[in-house]
């Protein structure tokens, strides 16, 4: 009897109990957000920050590859696929050439005057042949035609964040595919590109780039796409 | 207790009740405005059935509206135990969600197994949903508002017409030729029919005190405010109040006891076979249920629409009588998203071993304290309510005492 | 006339026969926790016999990594138990490494600060671990709340690995070596002290959510009464079905691999091991589902405390990488385990000096967990099983491998 | 005890049944033994007192490459109450590969071995229910062999993807 007794105590005082905690949780507010509706579209800003550094999806700046096929052979599901040839000796896409990232998110591509492996520990960088992204014989002629020119300008080291030295590319790519809806994000092949042109997007667009159709995953990060589309530089080439 | 026999067990029962409200309505309201040569010649009787008629099709029109709400509302209610905001998108705040999902349940297939006992499983879904709607036409919304079947035996008849529920649950879960429906089904009629005991054994209580079986003379004598509340009227009927909510939570098979559709164990239950508008029937007539025993609840130990203080309407009247069975719904809501469920044999326990013999107490309980106060006056109710109120705070006590004595068990 | 005399005579004689009914539970069932299948031979809701079929989420790990070099074998580990992803890459890495150890030409360490972050990081992943268990055992026994209250606390905590590692599920962050550099924490900068701080604000949240949840379902009368005193498994039968971790616990052996068998840097944190013990107040049983489960609940405190304890200290400065030119272990063979959040996961590793094992074997906890499932369910309830499976924590992507 | 003592008392035992102590390479040391005693051995590592090897914690087949002539499977035991630990390992033909079961000594040697028959195709005698367990069970070949070839329809489904 006693334990009969003390059973009803027991089951009621612990419905109650727990009764209690749900009912605090009801007057708590929600933690859950309103997927799209809390969600900027045009300012592509999430009510949750993605941190940087995320792994979403690959993106390719294809003129700084140089077409080592490091990322295609770290791959393990092989999604990356790269075909190319290597140039005849002597001949090269363009020369050696310094990006130029400033804080304000420019870059600036050209030629640092002096050794460009000092050159943030001096006060100023003069850049000369600041060129643009243009197709590849364009860009070649570009600099030909430019030695003349020299078109040349002075920042100061205050404004930049990193240089980057881009090696001459005697590499032609004929196709380099990343077939996103195979991959499995686990960042390998970014690790391995000697020259870090291999980045996931750690931004809204890296995440939501869901489509109808399996073969539009399939992202075309080839010289010719590049260079047809505009001067963007988020554009990821796709039919 | 020669008095007692001389006028029956229970006098206010007459069997013999010719008139009902109908035929009133007929007499006084239509014939006057027909046209003098008709009036004479119009059949009463067939004016009765047709006034009927067209009661119950306000009805059926009205309360499917009912779990329409409710369901949202459980949507709502369930989300913010969770700390979720529930749908969102039909509508403002997803007040409309339940609508655009009814209206994809009746485009989608309707799917017949094809093995299955197909007038059943035809059938089912319409008993369950008639009967759970059939108990509404006793129930007595407010001061004024006609009720279909205001029988003398309103309870009784809720009673009955409640249980064949099990009937079309059985129904579903056989003629579905699923082994896990038919288990939902079987674990479905043995909890109904068990838990029909101590809910009937509750019911009787309030009857006792009352003495009558019908719905309206329950609720009248409810009428002095909230302590003359059969709820508070003895200790016992407090008692059985819970009793009568836990066994109606059974009774339309919500968590803690919703061992027929347990979605972690049986899938869905009984109505794992049916899709399309069948299945929203099974899930109209649940949310219809729900408010029916509440209502039921209510009427019988709330004060039904009788308000708190005699003579003021608060918490009275066809409103009050709806916010105080909406509380009931939520108090349901809110156990179903606290507790896990309960296993068979767990649930035959509870009501065999605890709930049965503590109903049986009640009713003897009940008949006693009958003997003793005659007539419910201030002073019985008082008392009642003095021992109500000693035994929560003793139990409090005493649990607190033997909480505080063994304190959270750590195995570690 | 006999032979119905005698068949008269058996009907008697026998108990009432009922016929046994064969249920497929499963692979798409809401509570076998993933594709696995159980044939059900029920009588009435007693079941008679539960068969486990698995092998709907075989991915052929162990084909694929004979194939693959040993640094991209760690994002399979990843889909191996993808609950607690970081404590599999870092079983993975620490067989590697002990293999390479064994080479003495080869001569590197794992760094200090990598030893932290290791430990921070699957202690925090540890506690996702079983904040997902307890989250669907309430699940499972009926109590939707619970789910998603543990999913609310996990969010917190798949937010904080996503910070240090960028992914969310799959970390690959533990590598051969150290941990990955994909996001850089600079010692003693600002990112490492933010995210420091906001682990510490998460245990400040967290610590005393574990009493609620005890209020909301441990204490629960309901629940402890479908899970205690079923399915006893004794402490001979887990060690005999190579059960381990929590459910090993939950059988009264006190054994934790990372205080007996201290790996990495675990002997220098001090935190205490539960064990399931009788509570005959409560009709707890050691070897019980609620002993099982009340043993993770319980760690979940002593991985809070661990982690406590690496806050107290701070990271340490340094790489997080040790400097290894290329991943060749010698050849040779090594079986190693560490403790993961659902027992003890060993790896088997035949090397015969190539940058790709010969032979890859994942010893997964739940495999040898699940198999006492058929012993343990005899002559329990349909519900039980639920209340089994839940307990003993499966995850079929780590069954099946 | 360790290793090396763990093999004196099993020469002592079973003699000409223990082949060998292999301790060249990198890793545990391994006992090697002759597949038709494995059972007896692992019966009285469990069963004696001094040893009490109590859980089985890994049973592998390996296939070492193509051209081997020999699968070997490898037994990894532990004993909670001595806390010492042994590799046992156990060649046999891959023609011909059957070797007694441990499933009566360690229950869960029963799922280890399923998984062993299922994927390199070796027979363990004595086991109750040898059938396939991650692999459907009409599944042909065994594929964690090196000279496994997949097919290329199962059931109508196109197999390499």
């Amino acid at each position: 009897m006693d334990k009969y007794i003390r059973n009803i105590y027991k089951g009621v005082y612990t419905v109650l109990v727990g009764m209690r905690v749900t009912i605090r949780q009801f007057f708590q507010p929600n933690v859950t957000h309103q997927y799209p509706y809390e969600h900027d579209f045009e300012k592509k800003q999430n009510v949750r920050e993605i941190p940087k550094g995320y792994r979403g999806q690959l993106y390719n700046r294809i003129e700084d590859c140089i077409g080592c096929k490091k990322c295609e052979l770290i791959c393990p599901v092989d999604c990356i696929t790269i075909t190319g040839d290597k140039l005849p000796k002597g001949e090269q896409l363009w020369d050696s050439m310094n990006v130029v990232h400033l804080k304000d998110g420019r870059e600036v591509i050209g030629i640092i005057e002096g050794d460009d492996k000092k050159i943030m520990s001096e006060d100023s960088m003069t850049i000369t042949n600041i060129t643009t992204r243009l197709g590849p014989q364009e860009v070649i002629d570009r600099l030909e035609a430019s030695e003349d020119e020299s078109r040349a300008e002075t920042f100061s080291t205050d404004e930049v964040s990193r240089v980057v030295t881009r090696n001459p590319v005697v590499f032609y790519l004929d196709q380099f595919d990343i077939d996103m809806s195979l991959c499995m994000y686990c960042g390998l092949c970014t690790e391995v590109c000697p020259t870090q042109c291999l980045v996931m997007k750690d931004s809204l667009e890296g995440i939501e780039y869901s489509s109808f159709d399996r073969t539009d995953l399939i992202f075309e990060f080839d010289k010719q796409e590049m260079y047809d589309k505009d001067e963007t530089d988020n554009t990821e080439a796709a039919d | 207790m020669p008095e007692i026999f001389s006028e029956g067990f229970f006098p206010n029962i007459n069997l013999q009740d010719e008139t009902n409200w109908a035929t009133d309505f007929v007499r006084d309201v239509i014939i006057p405005r027909l046209p003098e040569a008709v009036a004479g010649h119009f059949p009463v009787e067939l004016g009765t059935v047709l006034v009927m008629v067209a009661f119950a099709g306000i009805f059926v029109a009205v309360v499917p509206l009912l779990p329409l709400v409710l369901v949202l509302a459980e949507r709502k209610v369930a989300a913010r135990f969770q700390n979720r905001t529930g749908p969102m998108r039909v509508g403002p705040w997803g007040t409309l969600q339940t609508l655009a999902d009814g209206i994809k349940l009746i485009f989608k297939e309707d799917y017949i197994p094809p093995q299955g006992d197909k007038l059943l499983f035809l059938l089912a879904p319409y008993i369950i949903f008639a009967c759970s709607f059939a108990v509404f036409a006793a129930i007595p919304f407010g001061d004024g508002i006609p009720i279909p079947g205001d029988f003398n035996i309103g309870i009784f008849y809720i009673m009955a017409i409640s249980s064949v529920i099990v009937m079309g649950v059985i129904m579903a879960g056989w003629s579905s030729n699923s082994k896990w429906s038919l288990l939902g089904s079987l674990r479905s009629a043995a909890q109904i029919v068990s838990y029909e005991i101590p809910l009937g054994l509750s019911i009787l209580t309030v009857v006792m005190l009352v003495e009558s079986l019908g719905m309206q003379q329950i609720v009248a004598s409810q009428d002095g405010g909230i302590f003359t509340w059969l709820i508070f009227r003895t200790p016992f009927t407090f008692i059985a109040f819970f009793i009568f909510f836990i066994s109606s939570i059974a009774e339309v098979n919500r968590t803690p006891f919703d061992l027929p559709e347990a979605e972690s164990e049986i899938v869905a239950g009984f109505h794992t076979e049916y899709s399309g508008m069948r299945f929203a029937l099974f899930f109209i007539a649940e949310y219809a249920n729900m408010f029916a025993v509440s209502a039921i609840g209510v009427t019988l130990f709330l004060g039904g629409w009788q308000g708190v203080l005699p003579g003021y309407d608060f918490l009275g009247g066809f409103p009050g009588f709806v916010i105080k069975t909406l509380g009931l719904v939520f108090l349901m809501m809110w156990l179903r998203w606290t507790l896990p469920r309960l296993r068979v044999d767990q649930l035959m326990n509870l009501c065999w071993k605890y709930f049965i013999p503590i109903s049986f107490f009640n009713i003897l309980g009940t008949g006693v304290w009958g003997l003793i106060f005659r007539h419910d006056d201030v002073w019985s109710i008082g008392i009642s309510c003095a021992i109500i109120y000693v035994g929560l705070i003793s139990a409090y006590a005493v649990a607190g005492r033997s909480l505080a004595r063994k304190p959270e068990p750590q195995p570690s | 006339m006999e032979t119905t005399q005698q068949t008269e005579s058996k009907i008697i004689e026998l108990k009432p026969f009922t016929d046994e009914m064969v249920v497929n539970m499963g692979p798409q069932h809401p509570s076998t926790h993933g594709v696995l299948r159980l044939e059900l031979i029920l009588d009435g809701e007693v079941v008679r016999e539960a068969i486990p079929h698995i092998g709907y989420l075989h991915r052929c790990f162990e084909k694929h990594s004979e194939n693959l070099s040993y640094p991209q074998i760690i994002p399979f580990t990843d889909r191996m138990d993808y609950v607690a992803a970081m404590n599999q890459n870092w079983g993975f890495c620490l067989a590697v490494e002990k293999l390479m150890a064994a080479d003495e030409k080869k001569d590197f360490a794992v760094p200090e600060r990598a030893e932290y972050l290791r430990v921070l990081i699957c202690e925090l992943n540890r506690i996702a671990s079983h904040l997902l268990s307890f989250g669907t055992y309430g699940m499972d026994t009926g109590a939707v709340t619970p789910f998603f209250y543990a999913f609310r606390d996990r969010e917190r905590l798949l937010l904080l690995f996503e910070k240090i590692c960028g992914a969310r599920l799959t970390y690959n962050y533990i590598r051969i070596g150290g941990v990955s550099e994909i996001i850089h924490m600079e010692p003693g900068s600002l990112d490492e002290q933010n995210f420091l701080d906001e682990v510490k604000d998460f245990l400040d949240y967290f610590e005393p959510k574990i009493d609620e949840y005890n209020d909301l379902l441990t204490s629960n009368s309901i629940f402890s009464e479908r899970t205690m005193g079923v399915a006893v498994m004794s402490a001979e039968m887990a060690l005999s079905y190579g059960a381990t971790g929590p459910n090993l616990r939950g059988s009264g052996v006190d054994w934790d691999l990372r205080r007996d068998e201290p790996y990495s840097i675990y002997d220098r944190f001090d935190f205490e091991v539960p064990v399931a013990k009788d509570i005959p107040e409560l009709g707890a049983v050691v070897g019980d589902c609620w002993s099982r489960y009340k043993v993770r609940m319980d760690e979940m405190k002593e991985s809070v405390r661990i982690v406590r304890q690496i806050l107290a200290e701070g990271l340490p400065d340094g790489p997080v990488m040790a400097d290894l030119k290329a991943v060749r272990p010698p050849k040779g063979e090594i079986y190693f385990r560490s403790e993961a959040p659902r027992g003890e996961l060993g790896f088997y590793i035949v090397s015969d000096g190539t940058p790709k094992p010969v032979r890859l074997k994942g010893r997964s906890p739940c495999f040898s967990a699940l198999s006492a499932l058929q012993e343990l369910s005899r002559g329990l309830m349909v519900a039980d099983i639920i209340a089994i499976i839940g307990s003993i924590d499966i995850v079929m992507g780590e069954v099946d491998r | 005890m360790n290793p090396e003592e763990i093999y004196k008392t099993l020469t002592d035992k079973f003699g000409e049944s223990i082949l060998g102590f292999d301790t060249e390479l990198a890793g545990d040391p391994i006992i090697q033994i002759v597949p038709a005693a494995i059972a007896d051995v692992c019966q009285y590592l469990a069963e004696t007192d001094t040893l009490a090897f109590d859980s089985l914690m890994c049973l592998s087949g390996v296939d070492l490459g193509a051209k081997e002539e020999e699968l070997f499977v490898v037994y990894h035991l532990y004993a909670m109450q001595h806390r010492h630990s042994v590799v046992l390992k156990v060649s046999v033909p891959k023609g011909d590969a059957h070797l007694p079961s441990v499933s009566r000594i360690w229950k869960t040697a029963d799922w280890h071995e399923r998984e062993a028959y299922d994927l390199y195709g070796i027979l363990f005698e004595g086991h109750t229910d040898l059938r396939r367990i991650l692999l459907p069970d009409d599944w042909e070949g065994y594929p964690l062999r090196k000279d496994y070839k997949e097919p290329d329809l199962y059931r109508g489904m196109r197999v390499p993807y």
